[in-house]
């Protein structure tokens, strides 16, 4: 794989992103979120967004920890709950950029059900799944994406459960922008964070991103020694052959880019009804009266 | 006067469009109705049957038996002299032949008059018409636009059959033109309509799905977004989230929903985001009696989560008070950012009702916003007890950070003793404060009063008319409602006490969950208690009954 | 299609099967869940099972008021709950032949998270999902599976969510016998549920099953229409095939049969410390001793 | 004697190891260890420090400040004399040139004699060892089997370089060499699994996961199965299906996942089926502070799910409590049908304790099965309060139903008034049943008390330790500590009240919760309470000053 920058890169133009806080994370040293924020912190900066137009929605989780690095408006809900929240705050103001960051185990496991369900609604957001294929805020248990038979510090004899696989669940829900990437590679990461902030939908990004610390088999190298980008010639509007494409992980290979590609209107365009945003509707007691009325 | 009718039969024969038919005419001449639905949970089949109460004044609770009694089939038949009483009519379709009593509707020559598959039941909805003395020409009204032509045309000629079975007994009341049907899911409704709903999220369940109906019908024209979302979860989370960005937001439930939204409601409330939330409860535990009644997830609800919080219960009285009462909850939400949950039951929700038309004019709404660009701005000031709130977007400034851990006053995450403590003060103090705003309790009956009721949310109904009834028969009765349950203030008692003899606690559950509330913030103990936990709802004649065994047990 | 059989048509044999009851259903006369019944209680019956043999598992629905009507075990959960609950079922006695019953909206809406995960477990079950498109015993609300813009009892301007693809789903999950029936096809039906109980690990059979009252558009005649067996040539053993037959639904037909099939272990026969139905093992207080010494 | 050692450092950088070297080693020589882990929500970093008591008699809980005081990095330092006693000492690493106090290990010469990274912690263990008297071999205990030898060897070099920097000051005790170091959830752990457990599935959450970690670590030597849940909903569902089948079966989880499990309570409940929860408290609201202390889930347990039903609460008092009440817990589940919650907290979860081996011997597992051919069993039979119970495949013949709503004696549902109320009646009898057969409290102190102390749960140990400090004062003090928490016997008090002068509530919260709870159910009320909730655990200095205050306040 080309182009594995550091996981710091985006440290020279700090000082004038507006993103960039000094607040300190309690990530580990060498964790592959650091790269994530930063990536983000630089796209939004780079697309000359404001702090001020952008929601950053989390449920608990290390990686849901970034809305509290991040200067822009943040929710941090509760462990799997992110995606209803985000729901909610979409209907309510659909004028800010939206972002969830969250953990594997967040997303698929604890929020597995919202997941599904939300991508049919077709939210209008950015989903970047930090997956370190590990539970790392609870100290290394394994996740839906931890590999049938790995150790874990709980499954002392290896996990029990087939992977789940995110993208090709992802491909076969709908979800219109399923993509993956890589913490150790920011620059694949902007065009990827880019590339989903350009679509108008659902925009899953599943990064691969190293736990120093509890999970030693997906390492920094071991991902970086079986990724490899998308070819050109991969068509990412052909449902099927995204999903056979999505089907490649592990030592054959671990495809990085946009699997699958589909426009369809967003959850809020399937509102017709509402012309504005949500919040901005005057509303007074006397509304209901001619519903009242109605009723003599 | 005060008659009751109970139209029985199979859940699919017909029985809502029956009770519909005679409620909304006998309304609209100037009757007072107060209906309710007993209903098995189940689609087609079963028995169901729906009781209404007609009077020419007030009334708040049903009857057990009927002066009138519709027979929509065999089984409903077998059922009427249970059902009935003494001097009961039932209404039954039926051969010549057959023995029957009461007032037969010959099957024969009703299939001559009308082609209806619903003839018996038009006929009763005519003979009861009459019955109560409407002109023939209201039965212009048994018009539904949902059916076709041919059919009205053939429901309007039976009705005539059954108009001209009988005779005026009653006269209809000169009084209340302008009252409106209303049940008790659409009050809460429109109680949050009228608060400025912007967003409603649920996951469909009996008894609470009523509400959601209602504001899913009226999604265009209110400009409002209602949500089924996948589980109960997603319901109270996207609420949240709405909330968190601003507009008022709600989900509702039944107890086993309300279940899967405890972390939730524990989340609005450290994140300090107003949020509404409406529990209409059934019997339990877990699955229970889906379509039936009971008054017992109070202790629930009331500590429901981890951890300790401010919360607030507002639990309407009737129909009409649960419009006004959800009303409330919003601006009280939105004063405290706290979560409100109004905690109505089956009864109230399938209980239909003329009310005077709700008041819009009075009510205010109060966000409690902050709307200045204010530098320094601390979501979560330690001092801040109520008001003082921006959201994302609120200002052209400031941003937002809600948070579910505990929390410095900008909401980032900490460990520290201090704000731990600051935190948890806050909420207590919260609490104080919400206490001294809550609604004291209705008092009713009685100035002289010696035997004192005590009673909360939609007991009141037959409690209220049972106190009446007591009070008729030369009884020193009197009752105190509660609406606003929880917090409880410690001196809410305190002007009550000294005169009562004897303190008598009733409500839809065994366990006296209020009662047990009451004396654990007051000290209050009461003497005796009258409890229903069949599923079926209160009269206010099972209650003088217990009243009587209760003072036949003291003599 | 062929063969549309009465939905009564196991009527003839009930005197002398063992599961058939006397019970009174609460289901809506002409509703596709009487032929359901019938059908499970047949091949139960063919197959020489005992009702002590048997186990049904449902979570609360029309659908799910199953085990009720049938002489078997029963395990009537909570909306959505049933999987898990059959996972600690199995876990505990694998010596019964395993049945979940249940709605759409119990297993695909309520319940998703646990359909995902316990496939990916693989449990040793067969999971008859009644798809009726619809809520049914909360009167007419709109199900997982019920298409876009259809009107329901709540959504009175039609879905705003991409229905689910529950069989799509179940491949990319890599469940491991993924069918197709129709309660109006008992016969199908019947071959399906012998399939699905003769396969080793998580079988899936999603029944179209008309809502005679709550569902006036995927009715019974809706089905027939489009509905055609798979043919012979279909390879359900390969993924990618077996993806793409399953994108074909509605007014392109909708494929019946066997969608998918992979051999792969069971939840027990990965755990290969248990070499004998859980509940088998003996066990008293001093079993500790051993770990309790090592801690001297 | 008794002295105390606190460890102190960044998360990761060996704080755990250090403490499990020397409690091990003096737990070996005889000496009593009580020890709690003060610990972020956070995997690396932060500031996080072990506090470790020793002393020749039991201990029940630590103490703020330390004699000893071992500084990993400069944050601990910086901390070192907040956290000592006026002449406590700190051992830290440094320069000879810097200005450090007490006992300073040279960071060159450490690094000639070792080239372990963790050579100062090593050396600092070495150095308390020999403190506490222990002849220089036990260093040879100094090995992790997990590391290499190399590692081994070089960390023997810094122990034996601090070693030879102290001299002894104390003697170990010639007493309790059997004795056994354990933490709150292994003990927990071990407790299930003496009464027969067979499945445990849980989601991770702290302060809990300990349970679940010990019991996977021993899956295959006992033959359980241990599965991690996709959600705290699935895996308390898969224990009640697990525990439907026959097995015993457990979940554990800390409050936000106890929240999700609400509603399937609720169905174990109604179905009868026996399970045992394990909720870890920690303090919320909603995330909180996830590895912290507090005893604010109690109210919320004991009403938790919709409905009424009879449920058991179960606070163990200590590590060793932990592991009978465990035990009895799996015991009451069966005999009653009934959900039991075994409700903890980080304090215990986190707490390592010398105690006496587990004697198993007079442990008897009582499963209360109906294991006989029964004609026309009845699975539900309303007049069954405890026993009789019957599962799938228990005999060749019986058909089991197990269901979640009202049903009648075999498990069909009905809707049917009679059986709603005999459900219910037979639930209130149970609890009445519960209530003769759970533990009374423990009363320990002053025979002639005037002021009783009342507590639960993990808050007993720093009260039992003020207790003896008080009465070594001359106080006339005593106190009454509840393991079985709920359902409280009405007459739970009477031989208690009308001795005390002062009854003062101790717990882990603001709001008093079992003292309201004591309040409701006996109408016992207290006179001041001592309360904490910051989210550190009480020490007995805190509860003898807090008593102080009141009785200043008095006088
Ligand atoms: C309801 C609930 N259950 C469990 C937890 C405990 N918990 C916190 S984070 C976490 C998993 C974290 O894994 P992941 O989402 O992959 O995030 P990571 O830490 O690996 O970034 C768990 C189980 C919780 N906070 N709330
Ligand atoms: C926790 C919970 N939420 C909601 C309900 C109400 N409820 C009962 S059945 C049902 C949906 C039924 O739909 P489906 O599963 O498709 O079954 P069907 O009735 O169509 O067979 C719902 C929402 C409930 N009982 N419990
Ligand atoms: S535990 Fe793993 S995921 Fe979490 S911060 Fe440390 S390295 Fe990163
Ligand atoms: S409501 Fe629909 S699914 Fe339920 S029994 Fe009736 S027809 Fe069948
Ligand atoms: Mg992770
Ligand atoms: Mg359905």
């Amino acid at each position: 794989m080309v182009n594995i920058n550091t996981t710091f890169e985006g440290e020279k133009n700090k000082s004038d992103n507006p993103f960039v806080t000094n607040n300190p994370t309690s990530w580990c040293p060498g964790c592959g979120n650091f790269s994530i924020l930063d990536s983000i912190n630089q796209t939004l900066h780079e697309l000359d967004y404001k702090p001020q137009d952008v929601l950053m929605v989390s449920g608990i989780g290390q990686a849901a920890k970034l809305p509290h690095y991040i200067r822009a408006h943040g929710l941090n809900t509760l462990h799997g709950r992110a995606i209803p929240a985000a729901m909610g705050a979409q209907a309510a103001n659909d004028t800010f950029k939206l972002f969830i960051t969250s953990g594997d185990g967040d997303t698929y496991g604890e929020g597995g059900n919202h997941f599904m369900h939300n991508i049919r609604r077709n939210l209008d957001l950015v989903h970047i799944v930090h997956d370190n294929q590990v539970y790392g805020l609870t100290k290394g248990q394994g996740s839906p994406t931890t590999a049938m038979g790995q150790k874990t510090r709980l499954q002392f004899d290896g996990m029990r459960h087939d992977p789940l696989n995110p993208v090709a669940l992802a491909i076969s829900l709908g979800c219109g922008f399923v993509a993956r990437s890589f913490s150790g590679d920011p620059k694949h990461l902007k065009e990827m964070i880019k590339a989903a902030m350009a679509y108008k939908g659902y925009a899953l990004i599943d990064v691969m991103q190293p736990c120093v610390t509890f999970n030693h088999v997906n390492t920094f190298k071991w991902y970086k020694d079986r990724a490899f980008y998308i070819p050109e010639t991969h068509d990412p509007t052909d449902k099927v052959r995204a999903f056979e494409l999505a089907q490649t992980f592990g030592d054959a290979g671990i495809p990085m880019g946009i699997l699958y590609r589909e426009e369809k209107s967003t959850f809020m365009q399937r509102i017709p009804h509402i012309d504005r945003p949500l919040i901005a509707y005057p509303r007074k007691p006397s509304d209901i009266d001619g519903l009242i009325d109605q009723m003599v | 006067m005060k008659k009751t009718i109970i139209v029985a039969g199979a859940a699919g024969e017909g029985i809502n469009t029956v009770e519909r038919f005679i409620e909304r005419i006998l309304k609209k001449v100037g009757y007072e109705i107060f209906s309710y639905k007993n209903y098995m949970s189940r689609v087609r089949g079963g028995y169901n049957y729906s009781t209404i109460v007609i009077s020419d004044k007030p009334i708040l609770s049903i009857e057990d038996q009927a002066d009138y009694f519709v027979a929509l089939n065999q089984v409903a038949y077998a059922n009427a002299r249970l059902q009935l009483k003494e001097d009961g009519i039932c209404l039954v379709e039926g051969d010549p032949s057959e023995e029957k009593e009461n007032l037969i509707f010959d099957r024969s020559l009703l299939k001559e008059v009308s082609k209806s598959k619903n003839a018996f039941s038009m006929a009763a909805v005519g003979a009861l018409l009459r019955v109560f003395g409407c002109e023939q020409e209201v039965l212009n009204d048994l018009n539904n636009s949902k059916w076709t032509d041919e059919v009205n045309a053939s429901n309007m000629q039976a009705a005539v059959f059954g108009f001209e079975k009988t005779q005026p007994l009653f006269a209809p009341p000169e009084n209340l033109k302008t009252r409106i049907l209303m049940g008790g899911n659409q009050a809460v409704a429109l109680g949050a309509l009228s608060a400025g709903l912007s967003f409603y999220s649920a996951y469909p369940m009996a008894p609470s799905t009523g509400i959601m109906t209602y504001l899913a019908s009226v999604e265009k024209e209110m400009h409002i977004i209602v949500e089924q979302a996948e589980d109960e979860i997603a319901g109270i989370m996207a609420a949240v989230g709405a909330s968190s960005n601003g507009v008022r937001a709600m989900t509702g439930t039944s107890g086993g929903g309300f279940a899967l939204k405890v972390e939730t409601i524990g989340f609005a409330a450290v994140s300090e985001t107003p949020i509404v939330i409406a529990n209409v409860q059934r019997p339990g535990p877990a699955t229970g009696l889906p379509t039936r009644t009971e008054q017992a997830d109070l202790a629930f609800v009331a500590t429901a989560s981890q951890g300790e919080f401010s919360r607030i219960i507002l639990a309407p009285l009737t129909v009409e008070d649960a419009f006004y009462t959800t009303f409330r909850a919003f601006n009280l939400a939105d004063e405290y950012q706290v979560p409100v949950v109004i905690l109505t039951d089956q009864l109230l929700a399938d209980t239909t009702q003329s009310i005077p038309k709700f008041k819009t004019d009075d009510l205010k709404i109060e966000r409690h916003l902050n709307t200045e660009i204010t530098p320094d701005y601390k979501r979560y000031a330690f001092d801040q007890i109520s008001g003082n709130r921006k959201y994302p977007g609120i200002d052209a400034e400031t941003l937002i950070m809600t948070d579910s851990h505990v929390h410095d006053e900008y909401g980032a995450v900490t460990e520290e003793v201090e704000a731990t403590l600051a935190l948890k003060r806050k909420f207590l103090k919260r609490i104080e404060a919400i206490k001294k705003t809550l609604k004291k309790p209705l008092f009713y009956g009685d100035q002289a009063y010696e035997t004192l009721f005590i009673t909360w949310g939609s007991t009141y109904g037959a409690l209220k008319d049972a106190v009446d009834e007591l009070i008729l028969k030369g009884e020193k009765v009197a009752l105190l409602a509660f609406s606003d349950v929880f917090p409880l203030d410690k001196e809410v008692m305190d002007p009550y006490v000294s005169q009562a003899k004897c303190i008598i606690n009733v409500e839809g559950n065994a366990m006296n969950q209020f009662g047990m509330i009451l004396r654990m913030e007051t000290g209050v103990m009461f003497d005796a208690s009258i409890n229903k936990y069949d599923g079926r709802p209160f009269s206010s004649a099972y209650i003088i009954n217990e009243f009587e065994v209760i003072n036949h047990g003291k003599h």
